[in-house]
């Protein structure tokens, strides 16, 4: 595994700032009207997403859920073209055909965020399946929240994945609620993580707003795969800033229980501050990649609005391969 | 009855009427309150959401958490629990939140809820109500938009209910969970907002009969829940050219009222059905190869289905517009029609 | 919690024999045609139908399998009805529509063999949620096998069950196989109990072929049950006698390996061994109720045989409640 | 082409041509090795049962347990992982043993293979081939004897095929296995022992093509899976009494063959369409509309579907020979259809 070096810090600080500002910016624009639907905002689990995409290359796959842009920012996807296709527009990643929750690139290994909750365990499972019948070192990603963690799939995934000691990684966000419905209540386990021992694997639980305590987890469950060790559960604990989608009031928060530890936190400025108390970065370095990352964002809003909706004959398109 | 009221708020009466009627009826269904077990919600007795577009509302603060029922992310379990629990006795109302997902339960209607009665030689009763919502054009995208009403239909031993006005949806609702039957109370998401007239009062809209929406003699079009506003809009424009045309909101889709159909289209001779599921193997053709079977001899022209095209719904505004069935479409396919009409 | 006495003693032996009994003349009716269609023996097990089935009144509820008679027999299902229905005859418990996967009878608390590996799962929660509702003391037992297990449903199930503390004790018939593929390749964990520890409830392995063993255990977790303390996994250890179904060569059985021990036991000569040596049996009743029920089953046989084939027009009924 | 073999054997030999040509055809499935990880036949290197029905006898002790891979009992997790396992390159077969457990993982092929593509704009291929089997008459009862060919059918995104023939079955899944999409492949259970001829060396049969299995000028007869041979037996008979049948063996029902059909119709003016389905939303129905509306000046008569019953598939013998389709019911109906040829 590798230690994290300055290379891969100002990599992540970027990929941090990337997907808070794509985030806060959806949410903004989301007001205005110019997105159609509804979107699932990723901000406050960046370090989630960062801290165990950091481990992979491109020909490592992920399996994402609804709430994906940060999954898809994180596994390399182009800002640009995630944006477009959040707006419903013909340059998007998915032509503006797949919206907020169907963003994929599965030439970056991505592949697809996911609008059905738990329906990316088995997807996750096939990748592990051929990655392992290729005998390739590449391992599979499987992100879920901690309401994903009671659908049926889960079980029937993670069991199938132990038996065949398959290189899946299953990151779990348990950022406290699904929807408006505690993970206390509706979880029979106190964490996620407790129940690999029910398929004979390890589960581990971090501080999922700490990048480091992530980054250095993730980095030993991906290795681990690798060697064709089998998969793991690895439970982050962590907190989303908005509410379950734009819109959400958000009265279930209580923010002096259970949750409070973690919606305190700012994982962003957190490791900042850890990167530059340990010279990793400075504090130019840092401001400069902060500043990139705005202009970033806001050229792929730019793009995504001066982007053509998508020609009416495109309806038809691409139901079949021929 | 000048009270006017929203489709949504038409359901959730129905609920709470059924709820205050009949101990027996509780509802299970993510997020259908919310917030289950955050301690400055239950001092209050509050629900955080009452379900993802607020159509249970206000239910568990009036029943309780026993009877408003949060689950786990687990659609096979509770829709499941659901059968298991009108099986024992009680009059379960199970949301399955967006009909896209019934793909994670549909072994619980296919195999148990809408067979145990026959399997068991009669002894069973599953007095279910499974409430849904389907539709595109929220831009919701393929997964949250699809209109699997059909699917379900052809499932024997399961009643499956569209309305499209909010005094149907009171009436449906409250005989679904009257019925001893599985029944589908499939809602088009994109009503939920439409007001109407509805009595206070309960009442009872019978499953199995469709209703005349407007009379007329030269064409029958057939609808199928939100449909039936482009049917009428569609009317409104024939008429214009002299067309009388007599639209029937079908509002039970299994088993649909085949007398009310035929009638009209053995006054009319001509048919159009507007279904907005995508176009094979769905409610709309299976009217089609009735009536052309039953009453072939009046018809003056083919019967024709107006539906989605054959691909999933896409997300972009644009594209979605032209994915659902409209006025215009349903138009060119009536000037086909009574080009003999209007000679 | 009752203790084995002398009536509950007669009572057990005498569903154990009618049990292996039906199975058997099953067995060998199978071979001459008779029997329609396919069916699944549960001769072998019956120390756990029978062991925890003694515990339950016709108000409490049982969900079943796919290997569902032994369930029925132990529940209270009529003998002669349940051949007749196995026969496919309108005098049948279910009028000939069901056969041997669906048989049922409600009024004795049997929800229903059923077709659907994991279909009882479910079924069974909602019985549960049905008894806390109404606030009875009543039970429910979701008889299931090891293959099951592995169903997205049970997952599902138990932890619903466990999260509203519902009165179901989740049975568990480890037989080694779930059709020819072994318990030990499935799981991704040792045994089936321990997956109890992922919803924060007990789970307990006992020796499936004890019918003592059995009696107690499930004694103790129905009695939990009624007090509202909430559900368990009972994992019983046990070995079907016959093949899977009917006509299975059973190439897979080992009999020198991890199944060995079950194999070998024979549940109804132990307990036999047992009540007679505990004084709660004398040899004479033994043979008496062996004669008894020798004697039941060839009259269900007899009936079964004797009784018409539905009527035409019996297809067409009970499709809809009116 | 003397070489005579079963059904099954037509579908095993398929399998292993398959995988001889390709590296990537990989099988998932509940037994269809059987006994994974038993010493005794790993060390002899046997299958214990190669699928429930033997359908896959032998392939593993020829591949291996690395590609001939029997699951848990998950069929959620099998069939969603042969979805990702096909989006990464290969070229799954998974084997859903019974149709009617597709409520147990319908999402698989609902919301995931079939919209990927889709909802990805182009970027995935999903090379995924769905074993099945479908069908009443095996006294299986109503959880194991269903027809939901047409249910999958109307998903927009998969293909299905329903072969008849040894000849066929061999041919369409071989045309599966090298199809970039999701095609169901479903097998009547009691065809399973039918023996015919069949060649040795691969070869393909297009998918999306009926094939006329007698001429005729007088009655089209259009038949899905085994109701072929209730359409051959009723031309046979129909002949007796000089009345020409054309019998069409779709075998693909999504994308069905319209122009096929319709030309047939078209010569014809008469159609009956024999469907093991329940009789609502179904293929024949399908095909019913679409010939009604496209050849509608062409008809003599109403276009006839004979399907199932709007019920379960009862358990005893003679309930389910009822329930089935057969040819004297064809006859009836076919009646109806000639009354004006025969005066
Ligand atoms: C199969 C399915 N069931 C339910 C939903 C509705 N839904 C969307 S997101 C969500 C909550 C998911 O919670 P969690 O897994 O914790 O992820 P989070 O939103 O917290 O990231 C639910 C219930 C869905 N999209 N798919
Ligand atoms: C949903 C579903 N999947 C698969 C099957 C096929 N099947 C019937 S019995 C069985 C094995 C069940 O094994 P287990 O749960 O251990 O029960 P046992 O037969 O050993 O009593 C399988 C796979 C089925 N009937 N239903
Ligand atoms: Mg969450
Ligand atoms: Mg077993």
């Amino acid at each position: 595994m590798k230690e994290l070096d300055v290379k891969q810090t100002a990599w992540i600080y970027k990929k941090m700032n990337d997907i808070r500002n794509f985030e806060d910016q959806v949410h903004q624009i989301f007001t205005t009207g110019s997105i159609p639907g509804f979107v699932h905002l990723y901000a406050g689990e960046e370090s989630v997403a960062v801290g165990v995409c950091a481990h992979l290359t491109d020909k490592d796959y992920i399996t994402s859920t609804h709430r994906g842009h940060g999954h898809c920012i994180a596994k390399g996807c182009d800002l640009a073209g995630m944006m477009a296709e959040i707006y419903g527009k013909e340059t998007g990643l998915c032509k503006g055909k797949g919206g907020s929750m169907h963003i994929a690139d599965i030439d970056k290994g991505m592949l697809g965020a996911n609008g059905m909750v738990g329906g990316g365990f088995p997807i996750a499972v096939g990748a592990g399946l051929r990655n392992k019948y290729l005998k390739t070192a590449d391992v599979v990603v499987c992100f879920f929240g901690d309401g994903a963690a009671n659908e049926g799939t889960f079980h029937e995934s993670v069991n199938m994945a132990a038996i065949w000691k398959l290189p899946v990684i299953f990151v779990n966000e348990n950022n406290s609620f699904a929807e408006a419905t505690p993970q206390w209540y509706a979880s029979g386990s106190k964490t996620i993580a407790e129940r690999a021992a029910a398929y004979g694997i390890p589960g581990e639980t971090v501080d999922g707003k700490d990048l480091t305590a992530v980054y250095k987890a993730a980095g030993k469950a991906i290795d681990r795969a690798r060697r064709g060790k089998g998969p793991m559960i690895l439970e982050c604990r962590t907190y989303r800033n908005y509410g379950h989608f734009e819109g959400d009031e958000q009265k279930y928060k209580a923010l002096d229980g259970k949750e409070k530890k973690y919606a305190d936190q700012d994982c962003i400025k957190d490791f900042r501050k850890y990167a530059i108390a340990n010279k990793l970065l400075t504090v130019e370095q840092a401001d400069q990649i902060a500043a990139t990352s705005k202009a970033d964002i806001a050229a792929a809003v730019k793009f995504a609005e001066n982007s053509p909706i998508p020609r009416p004959e495109t309806l038809y398109d691409n139901v079949f391969a021929d | 009855m000048a009270r006017r009221i929203t489709f949504m708020k038409a359901i959730n009466e129905a609920l709470d009427q059924a709820m205050e009627q009949d101990e027996r009826v509780i509802l299970l269904g993510e997020d259908i309150a919310g917030g289950a077990d955050v301690k400055h919600l239950a001092d209050k007795n509050e629900d955080a959401w009452g379900g993802v577009f607020g159509v249970t509302k206000g239910l568990m603060p009036k029943y309780g958490r026993e009877r408003v029922i949060d689950t786990p992310i687990s659609e096979m379990g509770y829709m499941g629990a659901a059968v298991g629990a009108a099986a024992t006795g009680l009059r379960p109302v199970s949301e399955l939140m967006f009909n896209d997902f019934i793909g994670f339960c549909l072994d619980t209607i296919l195999a148990q809820g809408s067979k145990m009665r026959y399997m068991f030689g009669g002894k069973a009763k599953i007095p279910l109500t499974v409430r849904t919502c389907h539709g595109a054009g929220a831009s919701a995208a393929a997964q949250h938009s699809g209109s699997y009403y059909g699917i379900l239909g052809s499932i024997p031993g399961v009643k499956v209910v569209v309305p499209a006005t909010p005094y149907d949806a009171k009436g449906l609702l409250l005989a679904a969970i009257k019925d001893d039957n599985l029944v589908i109370f499939s809602e088009d998401k994109t009503l939920y907002g439409l007001k109407d007239e509805v009595p206070q009062a309960a009442y009872e809209v019978e499953i199995g009969k469709a209703k005349i929406k407007r009379s007329g003699t030269d064409l029958t079009i057939v609808t199928i829940g939100k449909m039936l506003y482009v049917g009428l809009e569609t009317a409104e424009k024939l008429a214009k050219d002299g067309i009388e045309t007599e639209v029937i909101d079908l509002l039970t889709v299994a088993p649909w009222d085949q007398e009310t159909v035929l009638n009209s289209v053995k006054k009319t001779g001509r048919l159009i059905i507007i279904d907005e599921a995508n176009p094979h193997n769905n409610t709309a053709t299976d009217i089609a190869s009735v009536v052309s079977d039953q009453v072939f001899d009046y018809l003056d022209g083919p019967v024709k289905c107006v539906c989605a095209p054959n691909t999933p719904v896409p997300f972009a505004t644009n594209l979605e517009q032209l994915y659902l069935p409209n006025s215009q479409r349903v138009m060119e396919t009536a000037a086909e029609l009574i080009a003999d009409l209007k000679n």
